[in-house]
């Protein structure tokens, strides 16, 4: 069943010093609890998709459809991890990932107490943001995000200030999540492995403008292991995707 | 004056200790009593020269009387009961005039912050009104209001509102709008978007609205006191203005200057408290 | 009886007048208490805010000099001049400071005088100049409170001041300052009036008359018993006796209805005021005086 | 009032058609014109019910004169000449009073800001004479400056420091900490940092401290004026108030009204390109 | 020749909540020339080390000493990359970068312009922050920090938010740097395979409180080969030590 319908979607800002386009002509189709993730260079439009898809820039041109209705805004369904953490300052670690439920309630209380444990964070209840360390930071907002159980939740570039073994342990606890619950995933990440390990379909990006190059399935069954041939395989085709990228970049006119 | 510089040396003692103290223990223990003596050194001084200055007759003590003098027209002023009396009067028309005008200040300027439109519409009226003097309006009001209470809170409230307007108004459109997207998808009901994230991310602004506002209801006393009025921290000061009682006029403004600073330090008392959140430069 | 919500409102200026001894005494509650009435006080700083109370229909009497009155009716507010508290001839004086060159009007010529816009003691300074043979483009004139010109006649930043009581006498007392000339030695007539708001005294004419019987009365102990009065004016005010005993002496305080002389006096000063650009029409003050009330409460005394 | 009327219905029919044109454009293409149509809605209304309340005899024509009677009232003394030289000397001490304080204040501001140590030391003192009435201290500042211009400038200019000064001073506490560790990290100098970092951070709350002191310049100018004056607006009032001329006082109130208001979308105007680089809430 | 000298570094956060040990007796020593890398989980005070290091951070016990000087405030000579960009956002890209020298200047303008060749920005020098994307920004920092040529570099997670190729382009140039002109780095990464790649020793940190676990020697010579059977064998042997790191921290009293 397909959840998302991009076609024909074009987006740039005009700044003083004139337009930039930052997305052009994309068309994507995405089911009901497929794990999408997207890669692509640095500037390519990547987060300005994912504001798209959430309904908070709708400045643009073209349909974004989800459940067959134009996206107009934000919704329950939704969540959104942004690309840095932006917690409230003013609201502790617990009240952060709280944010608009009531945190004296058990219910809310009980499932905070859950992601704090999940997201490694025991102890830190009571923090201010200003006293987490940057990937302390990032999980909270990933915490914050998993709270509602939204039925797509967009991810951009969620464990980029994580450590290595912080990340794996947060991709399990992702794909748990997105096999229990058959949330849709649309994850935007740099880390190729990454990409490759989580996705049913990976989407990579040309920039300047951002327009869709190429988008791969991945037919390997969970768990996926890294030194699988058959993911090698894969990953020997990202990457010479993504090597064709970066030389579409160089020869590209600037701006 | 003995007293004062009783104080003075006092602390200046303890700031010394305290100075040794933190040299070695790395942090001072009475932080307070340093902060103290720092900010009393510049009145203290002033003091000093003033009532040396008036001693030596090089000051005319019918128009500047000297500091002991003025201390002997306080104390008169207090055992006759007066000077409460007065007191208590202006402190409650000062408050109720803050209360009122601050708080429709904070709403209207939280209206107008929130929406374009809503500032497109009033804003404009507002700021016409913001520059009208209150020495102006005074017939008006007392036609719509009469000379009683209420024509006198009014006016305070009409100086109390503006500062609160344009700091609640100003302080919302600070807000970063990267914040504002957390709150659309985190769907915040926009009393959520109120309370959860402008008036915590406006506080700074707004509290500083809050001590403008109440020094200008503090500033708008006398005006309002000018007004068919007998009672009073701004009549007792015009009242002896008349007879050139100079002491008394100076025991009025030593009282404004001392509230004054009391109702600012108490605004800035809760804004520690409140914003200790905050990562930002500390001076 | 019928007045059983009736408020009177009285207005005051200064504190050695009779109308704030009466407040203090309560004279007014005693009075209008057996009739029904209340009593509210309110306090101005000068007269003109009498008529803007009075035009708001918020004050229904009041005591002021007689340029305010004319500003009042040049401003077209509802008023009656019910009578004459005093001729005002020793109201205004002109003040020069201690040590000063001046000896007689004349030597005014060049210099800076301080006197305020639309008080009694502005027409004043005109009449003097003009019996001395001056007019206002001799001197430089200073627009200033009473207040404000103190400390600029104590600083030498004025030459003369204008101005009427009490601060005449304070600046005299407190500063050595002299009077240069008054309303006797010019023989200026500076009528002052009660005023009252006209609908008031339609409704209630009662009330009117025993306001002026009330006023009488506390007028009465101001004339029979001056030291004491002085002494309890002083005390109260926190202020030096002596002040107080000449301020009063200087007030010749009368009750009286508009007598022609007065009215003629209080017309000149009108036309006055239009020739040198006070007030922008030429009034007849005579529309506004009304005597019968003090008449009849003058009659059964 | 034809006139304003006239405008009313000119502005409401362009804002109806650029309302079309942004429904086909997608961008309004006059948003300018439907801002000034809403801005003037609220203030044409309240003349109109005004006018018309006036011409049925509901309120009294000596305290509340009618627009059109205000309006005569203003030719009259625009044709004689007199409004202009009034208003020309009220403009120069509101300015020049403006320029004095407001600056005085800003630098204070920055000094205070800048170290806790200057803030001790200052800020009490700066927070006591913040709220001692002009209207007290007149007898003073005649005393020592007379009562000539120097004296009023200096009234409009106590006014005009105080909310520069506050701004000035939170601006700064404001500044996100980690920008300061940046400033140190590349070796700003004091000057470098208060030009690069402070001024710009604090540019918002900044010029929210011009608009206040731009007001309180104006709102002083009736107080300033008071005292020994016999020329500006602020005396034009007073001496309306005298002589009943209440038309006068109106044309001096809307004086009043129209000048704050255009000096304080001059700093808006300023304000929106300066910052032109915030990415804040935008109503 | 012995640059920096720490010892018996201690440093912990009082918080309303209670203290946090960030640092518990740190002793590293770093010769003029050496490039170390940090890694260890998020959390374990690697910012806060360098922010010490920087002179950001005076409010420790122990000692830092640069150049036999003890470290009192940040001085010319070190360069800092902040864990996130920290731009201001009232300059345009162009003066983010020549910061406080002057843009006018003919020899900042070619520098400036080289830099921003560098991390290949051409076309956005005009950009004020809040146009740009994640990674725009990031580089614009490491652009900024690369400007003064310092002789100690301190870089915290600095290509966090980069893709795999302007990475794998920012670690040559970085490399090119190193070996030219002899400057100091210190770099905290959570990339592993990056963190070998680029160091003469990788320090490895435990969390809570931050203590030094491992300090591992890389002798390979540059360039490097990921492939190279050498550079996986210390792979391993850096990963089992991370492993153990994870270990250590599960067990770890919280807080
Ligand atoms: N508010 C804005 N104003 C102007 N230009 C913008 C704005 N936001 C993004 N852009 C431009 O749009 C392009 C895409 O930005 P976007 O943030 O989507 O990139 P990205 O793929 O997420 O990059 P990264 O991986 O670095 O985060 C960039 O060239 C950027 O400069
Ligand atoms: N200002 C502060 N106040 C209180 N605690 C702080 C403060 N800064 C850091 N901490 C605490 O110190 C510890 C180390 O923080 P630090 O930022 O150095 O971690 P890190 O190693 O850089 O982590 P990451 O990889 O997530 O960036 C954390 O537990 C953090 O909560
Ligand atoms: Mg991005
Ligand atoms: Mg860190």
């Amino acid at each position: 069943m397909t959840l998302l319908q991009i076609s024909k979607l074009d987006r740039s800002f005009e700044t003083g010093k004139g337009v930039t386009k930052a997305l052009e002509q994309i068309d994507l189709n995405v089911n009901q609890g497929e794990f999408i993730t997207v890669i692509g260079p640095s500037g390519c439009g990547k987060s300005t998709l994912l504001k798209i898809i959430a309904g908070l820039d709708t400045s643009h041109e073209g349909s974004v459809l989800l459940d067959n209705q134009k996206v107009s805004g934000p919704s329950i369904d939704k969540g959104f991890i942004f690309q840095e953490p932006r917690l409230f300052p003013w609201l502790t670690v617990e009240k952060n990932i709280a944010a608009n439920l009531p945190v004296k309630e058990n219910a809310t209380q009980g499932r905070v107490r859950e992601l704090i444990n999940l997201v490694r964070l025991e102890g830190f209840e009571n923090a201010y943001p200003k006293e987490l360390s940057g990937g302390m930071a990032q999980r909270v907002s990933i915490a914050r995000a998993l709270l509602r159980n939204p039925k797509v939740l967009l991810l951009d570039e969620p464990f980029g200030a994580l450590d290595a073994f912080t990340r794996s342990h947060m991709q399990e606890v992702l794909l748990d999540i997105w096999q229990k619950n058959r949330t849709t995933m649309i994850f935007v990440t740099h880390d190729i492995d990454e990409a490759i390990y989580l996705a049913s379909r990976v989407v990579i990006m040309n920039p300047r403008p951002g327009t869709i190059r190429e988008v791969i399935p991945i037919e390997l069954n969970h768990p996926r292991r890294k030194t699988d041939p058959a993911f090698q395989e894969i990953r020997q085709r990202v990457l010479s995707e993504f090597e064709k990228v970066e030389e579409f970049e160089k020869t590209a006119a600037v701006r | 004056m003995s007293n004062q510089t009783g104080v003075l040396t006092r602390t200046t003692v303890e700031r010394k200790q305290s100075i040794k103290e933190s040299a070695t223990k790395k942090q001072s223990k009475n932080p307070f009593q340093s902060h103290l003596a720092r900010g009393l050194a510049l009145p203290v001084f002033i003091i000093i020269v003033w009532e040396l200055a008036g001693a030596y007759g090089l000051i005319s003590a019918t128009l500047l009387p000297r500091p002991s003098e003025i201390l002997i027209a306080f104390k008169e002023l207090i055992r006759t009961g007066e000077l409460f009396t007065h007191f208590k009067i202006s402190l409650f028309r000062a408050l109720t005039g803050f209360l009122i005008g601050g708080g429709l200040g904070l709403l209207a300027g939280l209206a107008v912050g929130f929406s374009s439109k809503t500032e497109q519409s009033l804003d404009p009226t507002f700021q016409m009104l913001r520059t009208i003097p209150s020495l102006a309006v005074i017939p008006l009001f007392i036609l719509w209001f009469g000379f009683g209470e209420l024509s006198k809170i009014l006016l305070i409230s009409k100086s109390a509102f503006f500062p609160l307007y344009v700091n609640a108004f100003l302080g919302i459109r600070g807000v970063d709008s990267k914040l504002f997207d957390v709150a659309k998808v985190l769907e915040f009901s926009k009393w959520k978007q109120i309370t959860k994230l402008i008036l915590p991310a406006a506080l700074p602004n707004i509290l500083l609205g809050l001590r403008l506002s109440l020094g200008a209801a503090w500033l708008a006393l006398v005006a309002a006191e000018l007004m068919g009025s007998s009672e009073g921290i701004g009549y007792l000061i015009m009242d002896a203005r008349q007879f050139s009682q100079t002491s008394v006029v100076f025991v009025g403004i030593i009282i404004f200057a001392v509230f004054g600073k009391a109702s600012d330090s108490l605004v800035r008392y809760f804004e520690k408290r409140l914003l200790k959140w905050r990562d930002s430069y500390i001076g | 009886e019928q007045n059983g919500d009736v408020t009177v409102n009285i207005g005051v200026q200064g504190s050695t007048g009779v109308l704030p001894y009466a407040r203090e005494k309560k004279y007014f509650e005693k009075a209008f208490e057996k009739e029904g009435v209340k009593v509210k006080w309110s306090e101005f700083a000068s007269g003109p805010p009498h008529f803007e109370a009075l035009a708001s229909g918020r004050l229904d009497f009041g005591a002021t000099g007689g340029t305010p009155l004319i500003a009042g009716q040049s401003g077209n507010v509802d008023f009656k001049a019910i009578a004459v508290t005093t001729n005002g001839k020793k109201g205004n004086s002109i003040i020069i400071p201690k040590g000063s060159k001046i000896k007689e009007l004349k030597d005014l010529k060049g210099k800076k005088i301080a006197v305020a816009k639309g008080s009694s003691a502005y027409n004043f300074l005109y009449m003097a100049l003009d019996q001395a043979g001056l007019t206002d483009k001799d001197i430089k004139i200073v627009q200033l409170q009473p207040d404000e010109a103190r400390p600029a006649l104590d600083n030498g930043s004025i030459d003369a001041w204008s101005t009427w009581e009490p601060y005449a006498t304070t600046a005299i007392f407190q500063t050595g300052a002299k009077s240069l000339a008054d309303g006797e030695d010019l023989n200026i007539n500076a009528p002052s009036f009660l005023v009252a708001r006209t609908q008031f005294t339609k409704d209630h004419p009662d009330l009117t008359v025993l306001f002026l019987k009330t006023y009488e009365k506390a007028r009465q102990e101001f004339i029979n018993h001056p030291d004491k009065v002085a002494n309890e004016i002083a005390k109260h005010e926190k202020l030096e006796p002596e002040i107080v005993r000449t301020v009063l002496e200087r007030a010749d305080l009368i009750l009286s209805p508009t007598t022609k002389e007065f009215a003629k006096a209080h017309q000149h000063q009108a036309d006055f005021l239009y020739k040198v650009g006070g007030i922008n029409k030429k009034l007849d003050t005579s529309k506004v005086i009304e005597n019968r009330f003090v008449e009849k409460a003058l009659e059964k005394e």
